[in-house]
């Protein structure tokens, strides 16, 4: 199933929660926040919302800035 | 009279300098320069994290969390809705209500869109963000920004990154006479210490900078030339200074002379 | 870099701040001022007793000789004689060769008398005493005084108690690229901590001041703006500022933005 | 005799030295300075300079001043 | 190359000075201060007849209407609603679509209300008004003015009245450079000559002032002071001015000295 | 009151600007740039002839020495004695008294030495000479080139060439009340009209410049930006100017507002 | 009839025009500018436009301003 | 006989005055100044002066400056 992530496309398994998503690539699940399709979701609702086909997904952290 | 204490949102910072974490020689200087500043807050960007690699050390293991709080920005948005999107996800990543909202209006100046900025301000405040907006020291936006229910305003004394320093007085006195009851933080501009002081002794609540710090050639150095300039200024604020006099008066007595 | 201590004729001073004591509103005020303002050296003037009375407590009493030097001072003296004659009993009644050199030109502004100051600085030069010129920023007459053997210059920033502060940075900065070799100290004119902290980021070795701590509300408050301000700003002249743009820099990335 | 101490007129004592002068006036000798006609005199040399008739004397200590 | 001449909505004037007709000691004054300053448009209030009275002489008998141009205000206004209908009452009147559009959005700096300002401009655009809005120095609200249909923006370079001068050369110098394409004409802040021509040597089209004037003690002849100023600064501007240089360059020949 | 005329010892010049005749591309532009200059005296050097070649047009040609008066100066010279030379042999060439008298102290600032000014003017006026010094911004040095005999002072506002302007207005403003009997002429420092302007609103009698002109893009344009900037400063000294107030006053009425 | 003239009351005969207005004001109809209600009226319209009760009339002219 | 003219060596006849010098050097006389050995000598004694060996002459005129 093919999703874009930080605006790059990918393939995620059908069915596939956010969590699992974030495991498959190997992200930490603190100090970041996910998007999906444009809306923040909570971290404790990453293992309950599934992907579907062209989700877009934002995955952000903080880096140093002014 | 409580020199050094900032309070923001009904929070109390052990500093009236908040210093930006962006574009130091390494992570190392970074946590040094911090921690010689004495900021009590800095600031932090809100990016994509990098898909490729493992993220090696982060800035947030340079930063002790504990004792400085994290003001994330919503640096480099040119609209109030890509501001408003940038700060909801600052939340969720740093479980904290404050954000630094800035809504840039010119790409070269980065000056601010002030139209969007109390676009912003107002969804945020609703949603019950604590929001710190970078502005310009245009008082009559200033006046608005507080009644939306913005937590400071953030004007800015010069372009950011700039270093020029303080470069309208007149505006910021005006500003500062105007906005009493929340504080004014001077945002962008700063290149030296004395820039620091002269805004603090002008009654301004706290500056935040980056570029001036993080920029040097010793930031570690000046951090604390800073920390020091801001204090220095503070005082000096406090402790009220002599009128400026056209002429001279002796600081010796006259009398006493001999002849 | 020995950022706190300044070097006069071979002698190290804790401090680049240094006092004067004249105008405080109490000889306790004047005390507690000066050691809020952490100087190792502060001034004094030469004045005939007072014969009609028996002398209460006097400024003396309220200095710490052992830790703070005494730099008596010839003010208020028109002529290269009277400044002469006066060092020569300072000297007698300090037991020590420091003296600060004024020669008044003119009693409106206390600008120096740059002739007579270098004619008498050029006599006690030769009596071995260690002279400190108050003059102006004319480095032609620096210059000279150094080849006299002055230990120090003491450009005016702008007239003695008028607080305006530094009204000539090109001047002062092509005097400090000149006179390398004996310290630069400024004298006169600061009238509030950034003042202080903008002479010391151009390279300024120190600061004497009087009427900007002794006339403040708050004197004791002001004394330790201005220390922490000669601090800041020599901090910040070895830490190196940026340099000026007249455009912005952001300080956070661009790359990463959400889309 | 009549002497000028810090400008004003005074009598002293025919052969008084400049210390028994400043016993006389009840100044005491430390944290001051002497200066006779013009020429300072070294606290060591107070008991062995005496005044004669007309002789300036300034006598000065330190004060506050900038 | 035009030095004298300023084009706004295709008409050109022949000055590049627009002079108010306020506060004038009286009507004689104003009369021959408008002649010495050369305007050819002259800046006017609308206000209430007074029903009281028979109007004896009026203003606009001292203004030779076939040589100089009415530009009429709406000084006074609060909202962008008044503004606009003070405009249409000042076509009518006036039989002309030149308006200086004012919405203040403070009392005591009478400093623009940017927003109101913006929404008068989109309205008054539509109606056919030729409109020249009083701004501050924020170049973003700038270009929006432009891109609404401003046929020129007028910046203030301090507050109405307060006879400053520029106060920000680096943001009206970055305004100047953003907006090419309609006139700049600074409005407010002037209170003597050079600060007429300090910003005409920036580069800005023109200059609109009114107590900078009117206030003189002798308008008539600070009125030509001014002309001179503004004609002088474009004149320099156009002539290209030399580098500043921190030292000094020799303009006598140094070959031929006798020895 | 004469706007236009100085008069410097007892000779009245129908123009306030004293234009140098060195550095311009050519001679065609210098005489064009001196008759749109308005100004009725020019600095010429003293120079050794060149043995080689026939000397071809020269300078003088260029100068209508019927309406322009020539003041030879002293530039390059280092002590009093060879400044004395250069000025004798002046007079001869020029058949006249009048003398531009510099001792330079400096040679990267070209700073004066003003003890040998003062030493060379004491001679020269007792030679007959009318000296104009090129001095600083002391006024304790003033006062005795004046008492000397000198017929102007000409204070520099900063380094020779370096096109930086008025640098310090507290110690010209001193110097401007203390001598009121001879001209203060401006001369160095001068960059662009307003800075021309700035001075002679503060009430100095007359400007000199030549890299100001003589080095800009196009001389002869500058050259009249330059005679107007000096004549509107002049005309708004004599006008008086508006107080500069913090805050801001109407200029049009508060009275008669729609409702 | 009563009506406001800017801002003050003042009583008109029933069925005036605007310009009948301004004649028994004795008001010049050139370089004015009429508001009635909060519309600007044009010149030629001025003696088209009958007053109503209670109507608001602004008249204006240009004055001194900055 | 030698001589120095502008800091120059030069030959110039024994018993040659001033004049005569300028005129060998094809230099006008008007608007020039001439010193010998430290000394002005003005223009109408220029053929009254005589050079002798070693004399150093200057002779100047204006140039361009500010």
């Amino acid at each position: 199933m093919r999703i874009m992530v930080n605006g790059e496309p990918r393939e995620a398994r059908g069915g596939w929660t956010l969590l699992e998503l974030l495991r498959a690539m190997g992200v930490e699940k603190d100090r970041i926040a996910v998007e999906l399709n444009g809306r923040v979701v909570r971290a404790r609702e990453l293992d309950a919302v599934a992907l579907k086909e062209r989700d877009r997904v934002e995955i952000v952290r903080f880096v140093g800035g002014g | 009279m409580n020199t050094a204490a900032l309070t923001i949102a009904g929070r109390t910072y052990p500093s009236r300098l908040i210093v930006g974490t962006g574009k130091y020689p390494s992570l190392d200087v970074a946590r040094r320069a911090i921690e010689e500043s004495g900021a009590a807050m800095v600031t932090v960007a809100v990016r994509r994290i990098d898909l490729g690699r493992r993220s090696g050390e982060s800035l947030l293991d340079a930063i002790d969390t504990k004792r400085v709080a994290l003001l994330p920005n919503t640096a480099g948005c040119r609209t109030a809705e890509d501001a408003v999107r940038t700060a909801r996800l600052a939340r969720e990543a740093g479980l904290s209500e404050l954000i630094k909202l800035e809504v840039i209006g010119d790409d070269r100046t980065l000056f601010p869109d002030n139209e969007g900025l109390l676009e912003a301000t107002r969804v945020l405040v609703k949603e019950g963000f604590v929001v710190l907006p970078y502005t310009n020291d245009d008082l009559v936006v200033a006046r608005r920004l507080r009644d939306a229910g913005a937590a400071a305003v953030m004007p800015l004394v010069a372009p950011i990154g700039s270093g020029l320093g303080l470069q309208n007085p007149v505006t910021l006195r005006l500003l500062l006479e105007e906005i009493r009851d929340i504080p004014v933080i001077v945002d962008a501009g700063v290149g030296i210490a004395s820039d620091a002081a002269i805004v603090m002794e002008m009654g301004a609540d706290g500056v935040l900078m980056n570029t001036g710090i993080a920029g040097a050639s010793d930031p570690v150095r000046m951090a604390r030339a800073m920390r020091l300039a801001v204090e220095a200024g503070r005082l000096a604020h406090e402790a009220g200074r002599i009128p400026k006099r056209l002429f001279a008066t002796a600081s010796s007595p006259i009398d006493g002379m001999i002849r």
